[in-house]
Parts: structure tokens; C-alpha cells; sequence
């Protein structure tokens, strides 16, 4: 593990190291400016680090919620550039909890991975998750991350097996716990064995390790924050925000329809 | 896993574990002796291989040029190339103890030839299909029930081959447990390009042996057309080394200036889709665009990453041919040879015919007809009555 | 020109001449080893034979009993056994100097294999079709089309194939000169049920090779569908001589026992149709009356006169399958072994599967799979989801 | 040839051999009490034999015109038993003429051939012509004509070649000349090359020699009987006949229909 000696942002910001709560939302959905807002929101009801999503037409790794709000936003027209742009807005309005961007691989090339980091580190983004690079492909992109001060984001699944140490040992910011296999989505149950899976992981991890995928229900976070250092909420929270779609587009309707997210996600994770 | 700069593995980390198990199975059936006489004994017996060599006179004549020699993959199990490498994939599943296997499907064809050796070998089959396509192609979705097989319809994006292929992916990912993905063409996650090659070589490989014996030479060129380009790479492949031009084909729909055609070595660029690294047709997001032919089998933003590294050494010359022109040429062929190709194969077929006229009658060529053209009778139908 | 008392030449003295033209030249031609090498080297360069022989494990294994083999000639270039027949007339047409040939069709498979033949061989070709299948198969008439014939459609009579082919022949008459009529089974007037068995027996000879080499030995009975008769005599002949059981399945339609059949061995009486005696389906007045089965190609109100022969002699056993049998046996087919059969040749399935479980494990039994399904999808996807 | 030298009924009831007009009629077209009178009105007309179809399914040597005919005969019910006693009505009401019954093989067949020679007997039919028995398979045939001392007619067409003298030598009652290659209908042109074709058949045969098919103006009666010992005239007295359907159908209208008939038929023949 090749950490730089200097903190990065992510550190400095990442307020502790234990009962993380990490959101998920997609930039754009249900528009620009409600995400500005919901992250505002999101940090107010407790967020720790805000994933902010890009959204992309080919999705692999994420279930139909995910799929939508995608598909939604990129009918407004966002793509990787804006998404960064509104970062720095969320940061004027007071938005301090670390922000990671979750993008796939394929706008990160067409953007140009050393512009895209620098614009990451010139726009408040401390770090980058790729979900479709494994540690075999992630070599490029480790390099731009550790020259720009930029954490790379890590996934870890229940097979990954004799990579678990791999990935664990050389992870930065925090761990992605893929808590089962599949893509993102909520789930009535969550996998059984996940406690021995994620002792191991711990076990050689030097950052936080979070838990996402299927995490959709109070009693979940409860449980998942037994066993890890944190829970990644995605499709339940574009869930909750999609029921107040109409309301968050309509400028002089958000306020209210943001004070009655903040409530639900206060409910899902308090 | 990688050709040059293109292939590797750019899938979700839940993939590598099952990557890596089908890679691992593979190399060891490989070098099995047992495994490669059964799938070579099942292409004989129940595909019906060797394919036939088909001398075209008829065309040759009225063409002038070059000899044109047809490979006839249209005669396989099933109507086209698709066979050689379900059942070779099949057979590795049965090997690795899977018991049920998955597809993904466009127009059909691989999903037809999936669940044809999932019948044979007693597996059961999920094929993931786009609603869109499973409106257009009727016939093939009852064909594939008919086989034994769950069709499972894809909602999202433009419901069409792409999607299917994302959530075919996306299932796998939750059922990697006991569930093969079989993947229809040389593109995804390496293994997959190297292996849907290997298992496509005996085109190429069988080309080579018949026309050494029909002519005691190999040809000047081969044509194939090109989608994900598996039918292509297995009739080139054994050609690398040697003095032949290869020439592929892709579809260029309503022509590479508009924005309907799949040309994706002509108009695409670099990226990444369905976890490799290769040429594809998006936007200047880094979006995936729909590609546009009148051939669903060529209707994919991507190719296999072979190809894009074969484009990018100049080995392989890669051209285009409009929906028109292939469509001329399928009839031309139907006409003079009796061989009513599938469209895709047409796209082959038009770039030869453009091209033998200037060749000499002591040169020939081989022109892959990686198909037979029944599937796509109604659509032509519709086009040559439309033009009347 | 006889098989016992059935054959013959029952035909307007007009035809006598091209009749005999056609015998003489066909004596030659066979003896001819140029003709003989032709016709093989078409057969495998140009249609894909040998067609596999499949070993049907699944089906074995379901079923108990007797192995099961399959001929495959469902393989073969335009997906049936009628070109083995087309090439061979073809060929021979050629070698007398014919530019045109006549041919009939009912579902039109044997109009797109003479349609086909035609192109590949540079010959003009007029198919006869009934008005009313013309409206049934639209798609198999765009084929012929495409391949470059002329459909003349057929008003007469009931506006099928018994009509289709009294129309060839009319025309054939007034314009034998130069015309070569190629009919498409064992039927007709001497010395077609003779030459067509010949350019059939291929598939029995090709059957005798791959048993032998599979097992060392002979099969205990032999299955095949009968309509006009061709794929099955071409089965049979080879093992007339030999103690193999052979069995030919006529199609009942809707039960020998209504009056919607095709059984004409089983329910038909002694006459002549087309030019030849044999066994047909008639009134007591001797009018022939409309044969009805779910398959186009069995549906067919007589029969070879070879089959009428070997009928009487007892050499072989026909029996009769429903339309629901068939199509149980053609599912059953598709879902174990991955093998759409033709519904034609599913009737020939359905007999074996009945009869096989009352065999043992050691004997084995071979049944002629004469074509593939594709061309039944819309029947079959019709009439299953009716029963929905 | 082994003719019999009893005189057959056929040569007794023909007055000539020369200038010979065969019409052709379709039993039961358009009715069994029409066929019995138009026999009459032939006769009038000037008939010197008459040619009686029987009407089948699947009449292979015949063109539309005729075919057509069968087909309304056919729904009628009309068969060969039927047709055959349609004769002794025609001959109670002074039909002298003989009478050639046609009709294809197989309805033959299943009457049986023994009880169809004993029956065109009985009923007063001098002859018998089979349009699908080509000479090669008329043996049995021949052997039941010559045991019950029916004629049975032959065809020679331009292309029996080597054949034309053999069919000619054996040839009973008339001969019929097949004019051209083709089944029966109306024609434009006759063929060109007749004249030496009849002149060859004409050396061979001992009985008279008709020409038939196609022969529809009376310019090409003429014509034809320049070369040859009559006309056979089909199609196109069904089609006159046909003109007058309804009429002839209808008891009443009947005798004013025949009348027209017979003139329209006296204008092609005289």
C-alpha cells in the first residue's frame, strides 16, 4: 500500500471512520438543481460521503432503479463534464462531506483520464469509484488518482475470494462491500454469510469498509452496521426522491418535497 | 486476455471470479483431448460439418474477374457459423458442471442456436431478448420455446440486443453460481473473445484444407462480414500468418454519413463496451449510441476486440456496404447460385462483388456466407415489394 | 418401367416422346461416370452431403428402448431431401439440352429446390402452384422469385398440388420440346418413380455407411415419412435385401377413420394418377378425391407406385399418424434433441416413438428426418396456440 | 392388325369415310337431358360420329374449355355409368350415328374393365377412347374391344415418331390425329408441318384419319380436311354450347337453344 504521506481531501473531510452513512444519488435526477439540493439535504439527514452518480446508457452493474434514474438524466442531458460542474455548486452552499464519483469507465475514457482528474481535484471531488474496473484494470487510473490527490474507490464481492486480500490491502478512501452477488437494488434478504465475508475483509483493510447492494430497510442498516464500518444506500434513496419527482423539479415546490426526503432518510438510517 | 491494446476484463468486480473459472476450465479443455474430439464430433454428427466449398460458377462467369469460392455456413444446424460456437461453449458449461445456461439475444439466431445445444446437452436455457426484437422476430422467440427455452423479455434502454446483452450480464452477476453466460460472438470479457474465436477457427481451418485441395493454392482474398465478428475472426484467423488479403465487412445501414448504419471500425472510436476494450459507435459523452442495419445480426455498436486490433496492425482491411447494396447483392446470389444468403452474409458478398471485376481470372477469392437468408425473407420481402 | 403391377406410362400419347427421350438419356447419363461424378461432386460441394447421422442420446435415454439414430436430411441445401432429386434431374436436363424446366409444387419446398437447381445450373424455370397455396406460402413463393422463376399460379380444380401438377403436365405437353419437367417424387409416369428413387436411394446408401461405422451393424427397422414417397424409397431401397424392418409413415390428418386424411395406403384403393398406377384416394366412380393433412408435403391423394409394390409384397409396413401426433412427436423432438423437424418428417418420429419402447436397449432403429421445421413455424405456432 | 372380320357396330352405323365431322360433347353439360338432345342436334348438324366425354376430376389431356365442362358436370353428378346410359335415351330418339364414349383410365378401372365392355355393349357405344392408355399400355384394353366388338380409337401426335406407324397399323374405328403438341382447346395456328404428318399417318392406316385438337373456324375445318378424313371439333362446341347454358338447362327454352346451336354449328363445319 502505497499511501501518499500527505492527507487528501477525502481524509480531511471524512468526519470519522465508523457507522458511515453513504448515499447514493444521480446527477440530474429529477434535475440539475435538485441535486445540488438533495445533497444539502443528504448531508443534513446524516450522509457521511455523498456518491454522486454519472449517468450512462449502458448501466452493467446496476439494477432497474439505478437504470431509470439514469435514464432520466441523461434525457436532460447530463453527462460526466456537468455532473463534476455541480459539485462545486453543492461545496457554495456548504456541502463538506467528501463527494465520490461514480462513473463508468467508458465516459472516463472518452473525457480523457488526465483531464478528468484534474478536474476532479479542481472541482471539490475527492474521490472516484469506476464500478466496471477490477484491481487487473485499475492500474491507469491508480496512477492519475495518486498524482492528483484523488482516492480511488475499491469494490470487493463475496467471490473474490483470493483477491479479497488484494483488493482490501491496497484500497484507499473507503471499501466497497459488494454485500451479494448481483446488481444494485433493494433486496428482502440479505445474504446470510456476509458477517464471516466481511470480517475477512476487515481483517485486512486499513480504510473503512462500507456494505451497499440490497440495503433497503432500517433494520438492514442497523444489521449491516454491526458487521462493517458503514452502509452505501442507492436505489432506496433514488426511490424516496422519485416519489417526490414533480415536486423537486418545480423550484417553488422543492423546499417542502426536500424537508419530507430528509424525513424518510432520517427514518431509514436513524 | 488481451490484443494489442484491446480486450481485458472492464466488468464488475462480482464477474472476475467466474472469469477466471471459465478461463481456467477452458485452458484445461483445451489441451483435453476427450473435450476437443466431442466438440469436434458433435460438428460433424449433428451439425453437419464440414461445411460445403462451393465453386460459383454461375457468378464467377458473369462477374468476370477473380474465382469466387463460397464458404457455406448457412448450411450448419440451425441456418449459420452461430452453432460452431454455442456448441463448443455448451460443452465446456457440461464440462464446469453448470447446468443451466444463459444468452443473450438480437434477432434471434444465437438465441436459437443456444437453446438448440442446451437441448441437446440437456441444460436448461434463459435467453434475454429486447422487447423490441421479440415484437420483430415472433417466429424465432416460439422457435426457441419450442426448443425448451425461457425467453426472458428486456425493458430497459431501447430494448433491443444492446439491453439484452446489459441484463443478461446483470443476471449473471446474481447466478454466476450455477449459471454459464454464452455469449454469441467474439466480443465481452476476455475469456470470451479468444474463446468464441477458437471455437469459430474451423471455418477457417476447413476453408484452408478445401481450397488447398481445390486449387493446390490458397485464394488472394477472403470477404466476411463483420457484426461482433465472430464468423469473420473464424474464417480469418487461420489466414493471419499467411499471404492472403482479408477483407471485412461492416454494415453501413442507410450509409456512413447518416446517422443509421453500424460502421463501427469506420465511424467508431476507442472505448469500452460489454467489458472490453475495442471500437464502438458513441457519442461525445462516451454514451453508447444505437446502431442502425437492415441485418440484425450486424446491429451492434461494438465489435469484438480482435477485430479492432487487426484494424488498428492494417492486417485486416475493413470496409462498409450500404442496406442496398447488400441487398443487391443477395439477390445477385440467389440468381446466379441459388444460394439465398442471410443478409448479413450479403454484406460480404456486395464488397467482393465490387471488387473481383478488377482481379484476374487466375486469382480467387473466398467469400464467407456465414448464413442462410429464410430468417430474413419477410424483411426483404417488404423492402424489394416496397420499391416496386 | 413396372413395380409389380403398379408404374407405368398412363399418359396422352403426346408425352410418350419426351418420355422416352428422357429414359434413353437417363440410361446413358447413369452409365455415363462424368454424369455420376457430377452429381456426387454437387451433391457434397454444392448441398452439404453426406448429411450427418445423429445419435439421439437424449431421446434414447427419455424414451427407453431401442437407440435412436437420425438421418439428417433436414442439413441439406434448401433444408430437405428434395435436392438430391433436383440436382440429379437438373443435371441430367442439362445434359439434353434443355434450357427450361416445368416443375410443381404444393408448399413449395420442391418448387424453391427446382427453382434453385435452376439458378445454380443456369436454367430457366416455370413452377406450377395452386392459387390457394400460393396464398398459404407467400413466403416460399417470394423465394422462388428471388431465385429467378416464374410462379404460374393454378385455378383449376381444387387450386392445390394434385392441380398444380395436372397443370405442369398439361403445359409440359404442348411445350416438351424444349421443356424438361421435374417432378418432384417417386410419382409420375415411368421412369421417374424409378429416377427419382435413383437420385434418392443417396440417403439409404450414405445410412448403410454411418450405421455400419457406428455400430458395426445394420439397424433393426427403419422409419420414414410417405407422402409422394421420394425420402422414404430413397431410405428404404438400400436395404430392400437386407433384414432391416422398414416402415413408412402416411399422414392421417385428422384420423383415418374421417374423411380428412392423407392415408392412401391405408384407406386408398388401386388407379392411376399422374400417369402412373398405384394406390390413390377416390370415390367409387373413380373420381380422386382432396386429400387433407396438417403437412403441405404429405398431403398428397396417391403415392409412389414402388410403395403400392412394396406394399403388396409386404416388404414394407405402413402405418398412420394424426396430425396431434405429429405434432407431439415434433415438439418432443425439438425439446430433447434440439432438432426443429419438418412436420412432415415428424410423422415418420411420432410412429417410432411409438413403437421404440417396446424394444430393447441393444437393437437400434434409424428414422429419416426428411427436412427441418422452419418452414412449419407459423402452422405450428398456429395451431399450438389455439390449443392454448 | 388382327381386325375382326365381323363387322363391328361402328363400322356398320358410319355412312363415310371421308369429310368426317366429330363433335365432341361433355355428358351431363349442362344437363343429362340437354347432353341426350344436343346428340340429336349434332347429328342434324351434320355429325358423322359422336364423341361422348365423360367428365373426371383430373383430365390431364384437356385444356380450360373442357375441364370447365367436367367441372359442371361433375356437380351435376354425371359419372360413367350414368353417361353410358344417357346412349340408349340418344338412340330411342333416332340417334343413328356411332358413338365414341371418351373418357380417362381410371374412373375405367373402377368400373372394371370387363363389365365397361359388356355395358358400352348393351347400351349401343361402338367405341371407346381412353385419352391416358398410350398404345404400350392398351393391351388389356384391346383383348376386352376385340371380345365384345367395341372399337377402341387411338391418338398419333406429330412427335410418336418411330411410333406413329405402329399406333397407325393397329388402329380400329378412326384414328385420331393429335394436330399439335398440347391438350385440347382452341388454337390461332395450326401447325405448319400437319400436312406431312398426316400425309405419313394416312400411308399407314386403314381406317380413317381425324384431326383433332384445336380446330376452332371453319377456315381451319376446311384446311384440315384437305389433309385428312375429318375434324374433330371439341372446345369449341363447348363453348357454343356453353353460350347457351341457361336455355338448355330449361325444358322450355331448350328447343329455340338448340335451333341456335345447330346453326352456329352448321356455319363452322359447312
Amino acid at each position: 500500500m502505497s499511501k501518499s504521506t500527505v492527507q487528501t481531501s477525502f481524509e480531511q473531510r471524512l468526519q470519522k471512520e465508523k457507522d458511515l452513512f453513504i448515499p447514493f444519488i444521480m446527477s440530474g435526477d429529477p434535475s440539475p438543481a435538485a441535486t445540488v439540493e438533495l445533497a444539502l439535504t443528504l448531508q443534513e439527514s446524516g450522509a457521511d460521503i455523498l456518491e454522486l452518480g454519472v449517468p450512462y446508457s449502458d448501466p452493467l452493474a446496476d439494477g432497474p432503479t439505478i437504470q431509470e434514474a439514469a435514464g432520466r438524466a441523461l434525457q436532460h442531458g447530463m453527462n460526466l463534464k456537468e455532473s463534476i460542474e455541480l459539485v462545486p455548486k453543492m461545496r457554495s452552499k456548504g456541502l463538506e462531506i467528501p463527494v465520490v464519483l461514480f462513473t463508468y469507465y467508458n465516459p472516463v475514457l472518452q473525457y480523457g483520464l488526465e483531464q478528468l482528474f484534474q478536474d476532479l481535484r479542481e472541482h471539490d471531488i475527492d474521490a472516484l469509484l469506476v464500478p466496471d474496473i477490477p484491481l487487473e484494470e485499475s492500474v491507469e487510473l491508480k496512477e492519475y488518482a495518486h498524482e492528483f490527490g484523488v482516492e480511488l474507490i475499491s469494490l470487493v464481492a463475496p467471490n473474490s475470494e483470493a483477491r479479497i486480500r488484494k483488493i482490501a490491502e491496497q484500497a484507499t478512501g473507503f471499501l466497497y462491500c459488494v454485500s451479494s452477488l448481483g446488481v444494485t437494488g433493494e433486496r428482502k434478504e440479505l445474504s446470510q454469510d456476509i458477517s464471516s465475508f466481511l470480517e475477512k475483509v476487515k481483517s485486512y483493510s486499513s480504510v473503512p469498509v462500507a456494505v451497499g447492494f440490497g440495503i433497503s430497510t432500517n433494520e438492514q442498516v442497523h444489521l449491516m452496521k454491526q458487521y462493517s464500518d458503514g452502509v452505501i444506500i442507492g436505489s432506496k434513496i433514488i426511490k424516496v426522491i422519485n416519489g417526490y419527482h414533480d415536486e423537486l423539479v418545480s423550484e417553488s415546490a422543492r423546499p417542502s418535497a426536500l424537508k419530507k426526503v430528509k424525513q424518510e432518510i432520517v427514518e431509514l438510517v436513524q | 486476455g488481451r490484443f494489442g491494446e484491446y480486450g481485458g476484463q472492464f466488468v464488475p468486480e462480482t464477474l472476475m471470479a467466474p472469469l477466471k473459472e471459465i478461463d481456467e476450465s477452458l485452458q484445461a479443455a483445451m489441451e483435453d483431448p476427450s473435450f476437443i474430439e466431442a466438440y469436434h464430433q458433435a460438428l460433424k454428427d449433428y451439425s453437419g460439418r464440414p461445411t460445403s466449398f462451393t465453386y460459383a460458377d454461375q457468378l464467377s462467369e458473369y462477374l468476370g474477374g477473380a474465382k469466387i469460392y463460397l464458404k457455406r455456413e448457412d448450411l450448419n444446424h440451425t441456418g449459420a457459423h452461430k452453432l460452431n460456437n454455442a456448441l463448443g461453449q455448451a460443452l465446456l458449461a457440461k464440462r464446469m458442471g453448470k447446468e443451466k445456461i444463459i444468452a443473450e439475444t438480437g434477432a434471434g439466431q444465437h438465441g436459437v442456436a443456444s437453446a438448440t445445444v442446451a437441448a441437446k446437452l440437456g441444460l436448461e436455457s434463459k435467453v434475454f431478448m429486447g422487447e423490441k426484437d421479440i415484437e420483430r422476430q415472433q417466429l424465432n422467440v416460439f422457435r426457441m420455446k419450442l426448443l425448451g427455452a425461457e425467453v426472458i423479455p428486456v425493458s430497459s434502454g431501447n430494448k433491443t440486443l444492446k439491453d439484452a446483452t446489459n441484463e443478461a450480464i446483470r443476471f449473471w452477476v446474481a447466478n454466476c453460481e450455477d449459471h454459464y453466460y454464452l455469449i454469441g460472438s467474439v466480443v465481452g470479457p476476455h475469456p470470451y473473445p479468444k474463446m468464441v474465436r477458437d471455437f469459430q477457427r474451423v471455418i477457417g481451418d476447413e476453408t484452408k484444407d478445401q481450397i488447398l485441395a481445390e486449387q493446390g493454392s490458397l485464394p488472394n482474398r477472403i470477404y466476411a462480414c463483420v457484426g461482433g465478428g465472430s464468423n469473420a475472426i473464424g474464417m480469418f484467423y487461420p489466414f493471419l500468418e499467411d499471404e492472403v488479403e482479408l477483407v471485412g465487412v461492416e454494415a453501413a445501414g442507410k450509409g456512413v454519413d447518416t446517422p443509421e448504419h453500424a460502421a463501427t471500425i469506420t465511424k467508431g472510436s476507442d472505448g469500452i463496451i460489454h467489458g472490453s476494450k475495442t471500437y464502438l459507435m458513441q457519442d461525445e459523452h462516451g454514451q453508447i449510441t444505437e446502431p442502425y442495419s437492415i441485418s440484425a445480426g450486424l446491429d451492434y455498436p461494438g465489435i469484438g476486440p480482435e477485430h479492432a486490433y487487426l484494424h488498428a496492425s492494417k492486417r485486416v482491411r475493413y470496409e462498409s456496404v450500404t442496406d442496398d447494396e447488400a441487398l443487391d447483392a443477395l439477390q445477385l446470389l440467389s440468381r446466379k447460385e441459388g444460394i439465398i444468403p442471410a443478409i448479413e452474409s450479403a454484406h460480404a458478398l456486395a464488397q467482393a462483388f465490387k471488387e473481383v471485376k478488377d482481379m484476374d481470372a487466375n486469382q480467387s477469392i473466398v467469400i464467407n456466407v456465414s448464413g442462410r437468408g429464410d430468417k430474413d425473407m419477410s424483411t426483404i420481402m417488404n423492402v424489394l415489394q416496397e420499391g416496386e
